[in-house]
């Protein structure tokens, strides 16, 4: 592929500060998941920064983000609050959803971040659904899908793409191949490698894109979002990379070679990036490792932040289960633990 | 009017009332539903508003989901509940738990609307009813109206209330007639159950079409067997009115649920359960049920004729409960 | 298409006789539906029956056959006799399914018609699982899956397709392209109309055939599955056909015109095939009218026989929901009608 | 032994015992299983008899039918019961009605595995407990062993049994130990409920890992409350043992169920109907009900872990049976 040229100087900086300060998130969040002050799974993109920050910036403020259970570099490259995001990780009160959902469920309504989902597949028709909407109202906002190489073989990729299609909404479904769905590698779970082909069937054009080259990574989705946009109909892309971490934290990861890793890590986008920043003069060494050293600080004040915050109180257990209202006041439950919900429960007062 | 027409009528009054409601389903405009339901729509708002989808469960319902999460009110419609599985993806992972897992940042106001229900001979995989998969999912509403006017009251209520809906309409009950207040104000809200006849002896809960049946053998034990029966439709199953139906078994000291559905873990469990807990030392007799056999539903007409709760089996089920006096 | 020529006169012969036998069982089934004679759905292949038959022609007797709701045809196409169709119609203890199944399930083990299905796009993976029996067993067997053009929408299409590609599965995948998905035409279903190609991105390489010529789609179909045989891969036939008839019995078929219908009419399967026999000096006039009369003698019988079938007896209920044996004896029902299984309901003596 | 090397075990002596049982899953092989339940079984049987497939929960059980239909014994892994809501067409309107639709003339003996559960943090979407769905369904064994012995014993009777049987695990005792029986013969059949320990005051019943909640909630209610609790595991919901369970209940007079699910139409219910249906005379409280509480399961610690029972809920509802005497 021929070499991108670089965006303007403070974009060219911004990218790579971004880029950054996710790597720097994803690596401390594991160290705290090591600690044991994270729980559940945690989905780390190390190795697929490009991808994730070369894709959302080629976004408009008003457009739709949507992403699955590896989103916490999407959610920070949306603009959330790495604070919130890692008192999300901590289970507190603060985290962007109050701790409700972890790592693998993060969501910021304001930047239109709509969410991280934990079931492969289910987030597409979400997607098609936003974007529906931006036609229904009439706007110029697109929404953009990011997804796995794994999920491409999800029914819910088939029967998406060909309503989006053929109702001809505004959205991009971007591929994020990384090689592997969880130990599988593409070509033992996909019969067709060449993903960006997959949406022909359904109408939906196809482009690639090198993943660990952020610009390369932009130039292709700020294409795609203009042509779902303007011309009114969705595009397929596909992103080349490699998620250097193993799928979640507990992985021993038998399913690839050592070399193939390191092959894969002589290409860190980070480094790659920075390198040529430097070489074309528009960072020195001092203000890259400034950057680096900026991203630390709001990690760790991202980290202090979290300890910080409280947990959800108990009695906040049923909050947003329902929207309360006239119709829905409580509702019968058998559950000692439903403040309120005991209607009719009177005669067991002694219980 | 007709159930089908009152469900009709629901849909034209709150399409004109708000603008964001629009129907997606499959063969709802051209094919003007497979039931009649939306029959007349397409012509009238439009297909921007009436919209033929393909033939794709769990996207149409999850496409539902994202529209209502970014502003607009879907209405769904599955062509029949038998073909809900699909979806229950979208319905319980995502409709129903987005709101809570994003800690209350967004609403999901979709309402999705599927007929069930024996009776018409469609054999196995398509006389499917599943009210009780249903009422366990949190975060769900789920309604059930046995008569035209709950129909029209409870979708209205349903399309402007901002929980995702499950609605769940009768087969056998769109042809039915009955008294529907056309004030397009009136909505009937959820969570109240509606007591269809009054009675002091047994309290008979009707689920869906079983009210109907609950009402008809009601009238037979106090015409034929001297049995003063108070017949419950409970209208939703979430929330559940569960006071008007303590109150009533308080008085009458007896229970039977009637539902369609298989027996195990169905409405009639949920409701034994509930009622031995709340009304324990009220009651005289086991709480009953009377349900749908335990078993795919045969095509044969004899056989799914008895496969599912006609009066009869109500009134011995009412009969019993008497047995041990 | 070149006009294909000829099989050998008493082949040819038989596809008529099959053909016709088919169109005059599906016309008095009709209207054994008006006399509420059938209960349930009635859907009628009228108009696809060289589809049928040019496809099922091409199978051994050891090959799987597996068809959807509309399936009368490939049951009588693959030996199922007229009498037991009709009678499970009439949902009769002789029917092939002793009535449990009706017209949307038919199944007749011993001729490897392995079903009618009632679920849009539920029996692709069916299909896969078969093909995947053979390809264990290593035999040569191979699986023929019908359905249609609504069904290529469904999540299960790629899925299945992916799958069959990656394992290298001998199914031959035949969506019989009517035009129509219920009151949905082609075009307001499906982005991209050439479904032969929708398989592509799967893997899966496409064919089409003209489904009103039963040469060209039993030659089609030949070849697909030799090559699902011989090259151990799945391909995906396309056949191009119509239903003359409504979607099923109530359809006042609002969404397409009488022209439309005309027209396709004049291509009507039997009479071209017919009227080329009598050309071509295969068949005389006198003997195309006695296939006629022959048929109508079957169906006569067919019909004589399921009125004559008793209704399947109320005892015989539960037959069949479980195998019955030593882990399942009966099972607890609430249910007065389940015989048997009332273990424990002793106190109830008196119920 | 853990209950997970007893899971391997099963699958293990099956495979060599019959060569038409294979496994198919997503990263059951190359990866070893998400919890290594199929550990070492592709290196020994190949990759003919253990099948990574791709991700499509709902092809994959619907391809489990088509082959066992036709001669051969899939047991199928689904990761995580989470998912199995993609796969809820195939598994009911497919594997649990095929042989009734088609008049007894195929059967389909396939094994859907999953594994369920909270405790992990998991949060919303990925913590279901859904035993209660599945225990619907006719036409479907359902078993949920709480023991290494019970994993090997039913995984192994599942195997070797003609119907569809979804065998549901859990997440939390894959790491736990017990004695299993190494004899290849020995299989655990169905419906035969285990007395995990005696009793005469009240009748515990514990599903899945709530067996063992149960149990530990016994010798609590012994050692502070003089309180002999019996406790059942059902160890099968279909067939269900409601006789050791009915016998129980009518020598202690008090029962409750301890489960992990949603509160509404969980087994809890189902067997509170039956028990007050069977052996109303004999309670002297209601049938009482400890649940996962009724809500998508929180991901923060503290929320979860009151989002689901242990052991104090199960005290604090045993004690309140006494309350009234
Ligand atoms: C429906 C469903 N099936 C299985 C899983 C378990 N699972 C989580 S991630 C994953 C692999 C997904 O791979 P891919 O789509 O390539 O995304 P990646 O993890 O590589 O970012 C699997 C199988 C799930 N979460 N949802
Ligand atoms: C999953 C599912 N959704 C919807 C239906 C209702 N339905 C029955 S047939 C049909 C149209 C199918 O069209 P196509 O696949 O082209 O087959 P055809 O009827 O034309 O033979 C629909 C929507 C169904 N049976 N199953
Ligand atoms: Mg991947
Ligand atoms: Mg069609």
């Amino acid at each position: 592929m021929a070499e991108r040229s670089l965006p303007s100087p403070d974009v060219a900086r911004e990218w790579l500060e971004t880029m950054t300060l996710i790597r720097r998130f994803e690596e401390r969040a594991g160290e705290m998941y090591a600690k044991a002050k994270v729980g559940g799974f945690l989905h780390l993109a190390i190795g697929e920064e490009a991808t994730i920050v070369g894709s959302v910036r080629a976004l408009r403020d008003q457009d739709y983000l949507i992403s699955t259970y590896r989103s916490h570099g999407h959610a920070l490259a949306r603009g959330t609050e790495p604070e919130k995001v890692m008192a999300e990780l901590f289970g507190k009160e603060d985290g962007v959803c109050r701790g409700r959902g972890g790592s693998m469920h993060m969501f910021d309504l304001p930047r239109r971040f709509m969410g991280g989902y934990g079931i492969v597949g289910g987030n597409l028709p979400l997607a098609a659904g936003m974007a529906l909407t931006s036609d229904y109202l009439g706007t110029q906002d697109a929404t953009l899908c990011q997804f796995g190489d794994g999920a491409s073989n999800q029914g819910t990729f088939g029967e998406t793409l060909n309503l989006a299609a053929l109702w001809r909404l505004p959205v991009v479904f971007m591929v994020t191949n990384n090689q592997f769905g969880m130990g599988t590698s593409l070509e033992r779970h996909s019969a067709v490698t060449d993903l960006f082909k997959r949406g022909e069937g359904y109408g939906v054009p196809g482009m690639r894109c090198d993943g660990m080259d952020v610009m390369d990574t932009h130039h292709t989705t700020q294409e795609a979002l203009r042509q779902a946009r303007e011309e009114r109909r969705p595009v397929l892309v596909e992103a080349i990379t490699y998620r250097f971490r193993g799928h979640s934290m507990a992985d021993p990861e038998e399913y690839r070679t050592k070399e193939q890793v390191a092959q894969w890590r002589a290409r860190d986008p980070l480094t790659t990036f920075g390198d040529r920043l430097v070489t074309e003069g528009v960072l020195t060494e001092p203000q890259r490792e400034e950057i680096d050293r900026v991203a630390n600080e709001t990690v760790d004040a991202a980290v202090q932040f979290a300890e910080d915050s409280p947990f959800p109180p108990p009695e906040s257990l049923y909050d947003d289960v329902y929207v309360l209202g006239d119709q829905v006041q409580g509702w019968y439950s058998i559950d000692e633990r439903a403040a309120g919900v005991h209607k009719g429960e009177d005669e067991r007062e002694w219980a | 009017m007709r159930y089908r027409e009152a469900l009709n009528a629901a849909l034209r009054e709150e399409m004109t009332r708000d603008e964001t409601v629009f129907l997606m389903g499959e063969d709802i405009g051209v094919f003007q539903g497979a039931f009649k339901v939306t029959a007349g729509l397409l012509e009238e708002f439009g297909d921007k508003r009436v919209r033929d989808t393909p033939i794709s469960e769990n996207t149409i319902v999850g496409m539902g989901v994202g529209a209502a999460m970014t502003g607009l009110r879907p209405v769904v419609e599955l062509m029949t509940i038998n073909f809900s599985l699909l979806a229950m993806d979208q319905i319980v992972n995502h409709a129903a738990h987005i709101r809570y897992m994003f800690g209350g940042q967004v609403k999901v106001p979709l309402v999705v609307r599927m007929p069930q229900g024996a009776g018409h001979q469609l054999g196995p995989t398509h006389s499917h009813s599943w009210e009780a998969l249903f009422l366990q999912v949190p975060g769900l509403l789920v309604a059930v109206p046995s008569t035209p006017a709950d129909a029209k009251g409870l979708l209205k209520a349903a399309i402007r209330d901002d929980n995702p809906v499950v609605f769940i309409e009768h087969e056998y009950l769109y042809g039915q007639r009955g008294d529907v207040p056309d004030d397009a104000d009136h909505v009937q809200r959820f969570g109240q159950a509606a007591i269809r006849r009054e009675g002091t002896d047994v309290t008979i809960v009707g689920i869906s079409r079983q009210a109907v049946t609950a009402q008809r053998a009601a009238d037979q034990l106090a015409a034929e067997h001297d049995v003063e029966a108070e017949v419950i439709d409970p209208r939703t199953l979430r929330p559940l009115d569960l006071d008007t139906i303590l109150a009533s078994v308080r008085r009458t000291n007896r229970c039977i649920v009637v539902e369609e559905g298989w027996p195990h873990g169905g409405v009639g469990a949920n409701l034994a359960a509930l009622v031995q807990e709340q009304a324990f030392d009220h009651l005289d007799a086991p709480v009953g049920r009377v349900t749908g056999a335990d078993l795919p539903m045969p095509y044969s007409k004899p056989l799914e004729e008895i496969a599912y709760p006609h009066e009869p089996q109500v009134v011995q089920a009412v009969l019993a409960t008497f047995r041990d006096v």
